[in-house]
């Protein structure tokens, strides 16, 4: 077995515990990354700081667990972003998956920020800064549905309230209230959100997606159908940044956290199609 | 101090050219007023809107900051609105002058749909025209598709070395694109493998589809006069579940060391751990999905891949189905269509000063 | 310090059980995927219920006595002839329905999202050179785009052999195609990367308290 | 009969489909609403519960027959009706008649999709950055000229996007940038015209009855 040999027959469980370590080892010492903003996700963060006081900002939560660690970190980052300016957030999901997770992200900005504050006016309070519409069937059906009447498509919210005696559901009719709708998903439902609801009612749609998708999203980014867009781990640390920067929220930035271990993985996977290829030339011109 | 002092005496100037019309292109219900900024419009607090039934009284209905000349009023179809507008600077007010009466009404047609009405009836007359055409048994000619000349050649090998060949149909279900597509390449290879008297073993997700390449398989041993050599073992249905799928796949490669694997259909996650495995038993594998996200792996894992719709015109080319024939001939034209529509709107948008981008909104 | 609440040993060992997968398929294996299909539906079930069918059918229904109700739940509960051989044709009448409306809704809009709006994306215009903000490179970055996209569609037509011009245009496009993929590539590594440092994070973290 | 009133069906709703994109007046217009909100939505929900019937269907039979790995099938059933209780009876936030939590052991339908569904989910696609690193390493070759520009265009992308790629030199952040803007672009654009062609064929096709399978989708 001469190195060659041994070089082309790695065990696969050998590759397994390399890259579990390579992974491990960053996430036990972690060295803070210093993270580039690109145009695309400042695109998304200045759409959604300049959104007007009347207007509202819709929040579509669509990542299942299947990809939460990817794009939960997004959602934490705007939903901080949203109750740091006093923007007035919906929250809905088009499947029932990523609703447990929209509740979650809900349930955790939100128990930071009134834990943080001290009178009435600068906590959160449901039905006056935000509302979470839950979820309704038929995917076309709110996407449609919302541009001629919120209220009509959710008639009961997710715990199950009538959403018409909700305050803030009261000045918020339609998409003609709504200035931005930002779409965190796991496929290329954002798209869906752009050829009906945009091109039927106008409304201006930003997206977070896992990076699996990017591919599908730059054209419709391109071409100005997308206000902005969060790609992966790496676009959710990039509006983690923006956040520290311009807005000095320094809370734990999930994504962040992971761009070490990024790196070193990214690193070995190159490697690994390196020596895989090396062998195989070195193979081939022997036969 | 000054500043106030001049204003108190000299006043500020009211907003002009105030307009107010139908909005359109919609539902109804909607006047669109728009005014001229006033001149001291840097300084003012905003401006207020009035509304009124008839020229006299007016009532507030509306106040927008500085810099904004127009506001959406809803309003009551059929029925006739004068308004003014007032520049606003702490208590001073300058009216402008009243506007000519609006109304505001629905619309039946909705003019800024007009470019994706024309492309709708254009684009679908054209594919309707092939495919009924096709239906009526007229020739169309379709290229032969690079990938089918690889099929080809990998079947050959396989039977030269007296290997099995590996066909899965994707994870898919009957009524999509690319299982049908797949399940005609299916009946291509069985043609072959059965003249050349060659081992096919066909694993199957999805149960219904399992049903169909059976009958698919076996009419090809028929069509090449060997109905008896037909192996009842050869087509079968492992389970429904992604990941058990793949496993059980990757189990025949490494037991049978098929010499050509086939992955051609629908695929998730999972074309990554089939063709991993397929390409480390030195097989012969080629694969076709429109599938996108799963394509850069599929063409670095194997030999030859058929991109997305080079999938649908193989399986055409080789079925010569009328419905799939009429339908990529009627694409074709669509995409010289679109290309032209490159071409001519780009000189255009160059050339003269025409705003073709106004046609694309 | 290692966590003592019950359920995150529940998510450390469903995890686990997952994990033992890339060991060998297995019955641990096979339990956590059958309990997550289970897990799932059931959780799906909660909401058709409580979401859907109580507020928009019941309560309309039987307590709001608007009986044209009776339309839309007769129409439903065809669906469920599909299990009844004798009239299970009757499936079709609510399939028919939605097939229909879906694939209505679906023509124009995929013809202005997908055609109109990306040919306008692409046609060599002042405001798209200014897209790039990259002043004067604009152009040069619109002219290759526009050639690009022409290559690409020139790949995927059928019609005539690729000999010539088209053998040209076909063979630039490939090139736009692959690095594209290529692109893709790279981003989906750094997806599938990040979702298994996600799951390290929840074993090092919540459950045995290595890290923060 | 029993095909030609399911497709004139198809052919009404269909053309129901497609006008209010194009009338924006209040009589189409709400016709359209009504459509949607009621008629449909209702629909849809009964599908859904169909689904879950024809789910809960093959594995019975899995069962009953003694199919492949049937003593699974009991625990995915058995998930499912505890699931199911826990879900309609316990409500939605655990706030229904049922009981849902013994001391402060909470068990309500919220708790479990945390604690159950979401580690299975996350963990199910983990596995792939596993499969991934094998793959890099026994597959992915620069066998053809295509391959090569693929795995050229992942390496610069791969560095590029991480802030190792801007420690190296700051061009190579913005050139995978460019990447992304511009040849994955036009790569995907050509592919997306090529796919709204095609789906353009398929819903014409449909909506006019030409392509009937749906009618066949009758076990």
């Amino acid at each position: 077995m001469n190195f060659i040999d041994r070089l082309t027959t790695i065990n696969r469980k050998i590759i397994y515990l390399v890259l579990a370590i390579v992974i491990v080892i960053p996430l036990i010492f972690p060295s803070p990354q210093k993270v580039r903003v690109m145009a695309p996700v400042e695109k998304l963060f200045n759409a959604v700081d300049t959104i007007h006081e009347d207007k509202a900002l819709i929040i579509n939560f669509e990542y299942d667990p299947q990809s939460q660690p990817e794009v939960e970190p997004m959602g934490l980052a705007v939903l901080r972003h949203a109750f740091k300016r006093r923007i007035k957030v919906l929250v809905m999901s088009l499947y029932v998956q990523p609703l447990g997770l929209a509740k979650s992200a809900l349930d955790q900005v939100v128990g930071e920020i009134n834990a943080e504050s001290k009178s009435n006016p600068d906590s959160i309070i449901y039905g006056r800064d935000f509302v979470f519409l839950g979820w309704q069937p038929g995917f076309y059906i709110p996407i449609l549905g919302m541009g001629e009447s919120i209220t009509n498509v959710y008639k009961t919210d997710y715990y199950g309230n009538k959403t018409d005696t909700l305050t803030l559901m009261k000045q918020t009719k339609n998409y003609n209230n709504v200035e931005l709708l930002v779409s965190l998903a796991v496929s290329d439902i954002p798209i869906y959100w752009v050829a009906y609801a945009q091109n039927r009612f106008g409304l201006q749609v930003g997206a977070g997606v896992t990076a699996v998708s990017a591919g599908d999203f730059y054209p419709y980014y391109q071409s100005g159908q997308f206000t902005g867009l969060m790609v992966g781990m790496k676009g959710g640390a990039e509006y983690e940044e923006l956040l520290a920067t311009r807005l000095n929220i320094h809370k734990r930035r999930k994504a962040g956290e992971t761009l070490s271990s990024i790196t070193f993985a990214h690193l070995t996977i190159i490697l690994l199609i390196v020596i895989g290829n090396v062998g195989f030339f070195i193979k081939r011109r022997k036969r | 101090m000054l500043l106030n002092f001049l204003l108190l005496t000299v006043g500020i100037a009211p907003p002009t050219g105030v307009r107010a019309y139908d909005a359109p292109d919609d539902g109804g219900g909607v006047i669109i007023m728009e005014w001229q900024l006033s001149s001291d419009d840097a300084i003012l607090d905003g401006y207020e809107i009035y509304r009124s039934g008839n020229a006299q009284d007016f009532e507030k209905v509306g106040y927008v900051g500085k810099g904004t000349n127009s506001i959406e009023d809803e309003t009551e179809d059929g029925k006739k609105y004068y308004y003014k507008v007032t520049a606003l600077k702490d208590t001073l007010r300058a009216y402008s002058e009243i506007s000519l009466p609006a109304m505001s009404s629905a619309q039946w047609i909705n003019r800024t749909k007009l470019n994706v009405l024309l492309a709708m009836l254009i684009l679908g007359s054209i594919i309707l025209y092939f495919v009924f055409g096709a239906r009526k048994g007229k020739q169309l000619f379709i290229r032969k598709i690079a990938g089918l000349q690889a099929i080809d050649d990998a079947v050959g090998r396989a039977t030269e070395m007296g290997k099995p060949i590996l066909y899965t149909t994707g994870l898919e279900s009957i009524s999509v694109i690319s299982t049908i597509a797949s399940l005609n390449i299916l009946g291509e290879v069985a043609k072959k493998v059965a003249s050349y008297n060659a081992k096919l073993i066909n694993p199957h997700f999805d149960p219904i589809v399992y049903t169909v390449a059976r009958e698919i398989v076996k009419e090809a041993y028929n069509t090449v006069g060997r109905p008896d050599a037909f192996d009842e073992g050869s087509v079968y249905f492992i389970t429904d579940t992604q990941f058990a799928y793949a496993a059980a796949v990757d189990g025949i490669m490494v037991r049978e060391k098929p010499a050509t694997n086939f992955l051609i259909g629908y695929f998730y996650a999972e074309s990554l751990i089939i063709a991993e495995t397929g390409a480390s038993t030195g097989a012969i594998q080629i694969s076709g999905t429109d599938a996108i996200p799963q394509l850069p792996f599929l063409v670095t894992a194997c030999d030859y891949t058929l991109i997305g719709e080079e999938l649908y015109a193989a399986s055409a080319y080789i079925s010569r189905e009328p419905l799939l024939l009429g339908a990529i001939k009627g694409e074709d034209i669509g995409k010289l269509i679109i290309g032209s529509l490159l071409i001519i709107g780009s000189i255009l948008g160059l050339i003269t000063k025409f705003p073709v981008l106004n046609f694309f909104k | 310090m290692p966590s003592f609440d019950p359920w995150v040993w529940v998510s450390a060992l469903l995890t686990l059980a997952i994990f033992s997968f890339l060991y060998k398929d297995n019955p641990f294996y096979k339990i956590a995927e059958h309990i997550f299909v289970g897990a799932t539906n059931g959780y799906a079930v909660t909401f058709y219920w409580h979401n859907v069918l109580v507020p928009r059918l019941f309560n309309p229904l039987f307590q709001g006595h608007q009986l044209w109700y009776i339309i839309p739940l007769t129409i439903g509960i065809l669906y469920f002839t599909r299990f009844i051989p004798k009239i299970s044709w009757l499936v079709r009448i609510p399939i028919g329905i939605t097939i229909g409306y879906f694939t209505g809704i679906a023509i124009p809009a995929g013809i202005e999202a997908s055609i109109i709006k990306q040919v306008g994306g692409t046609l060599l215009t002042s405001e798209n050179f200014a897209r790039w903000n990259a002043g004067p490179l604009g152009i040069v970055w619109s002219i290759i785009l526009f050639i690009g996209v022409l290559c690409v569609v020139s790949y995927f037509y059928f019609s005539k052999e690729h000999k010539g011009v088209l053998k040209v245009t076909s063979g630039i496009g490939i090139i736009f195609i692959m690095i594209g993929f290529g692109a893709a590539f790279g981003y989906t590594v750094m997806a599938r990367v990040s979702l298994l440092i996600g799951r390290l994070q929840f074993l090092l973290g919540p459950w045995l308290g290595i890290i923060r | 009969m029993k095909r030609t009133l399911p497709l004139i069906l198809l052919m009404i709703f269909g053309g129901f489909g497609i006008l209010p994109f194009f009338i924006p007046h209040p009589k189409i217009q709400n016709i359209d609403s009504f459509l949607r909100n009621d008629l449909l939505l209702i629909l849809y929900a009964f599908a859904l519960v169909l689904g879950l019937g024809s789910l809960l269907h093959v594995h019975v039979n899995k069962i009953k027959h003694r199919g492949q790995n049937w003593q699974y099938s009991w625990i995915l059933i058995v998930t499912f009706i505890v699931c199911s209780i826990i879900g309609l009876f316990g409500g939605v936030s655990g706030t229904g008649p049922l009981p849902t939590r013994i001391g402060n052991f909470p068990f309500d339908i919220q708790t479990i999709y945390l604690r159950v569904e979401v580690p299975l989910g996350s963990t199910m696609f983990a596995l792939l950055a596993f499969f991934m690193a094998s793959a890099a390493y026994r597959a992915f070759r620069a066998r053809s000229t295509e391959a090569t520009l693929l795995l050229t265009a992942a390496f610069f992308v791969m560095i590029g996007i991480l802030p190792l790629g801007d420690k190296i030199s700051h061009h190579l952040p913005s050139f995978a940038q460019w990447i992304m803007d511009l040849p994955l672009v036009a790569g995907q654009r050509g592919i997306i015209f090529g796919i709204a062609l095609g789906a353009l064929a398929t819903e014409l096709k449909i909506i006019l009855g030409i392509e009937r399978s749906w009618l066949g989708g009758v076990e």
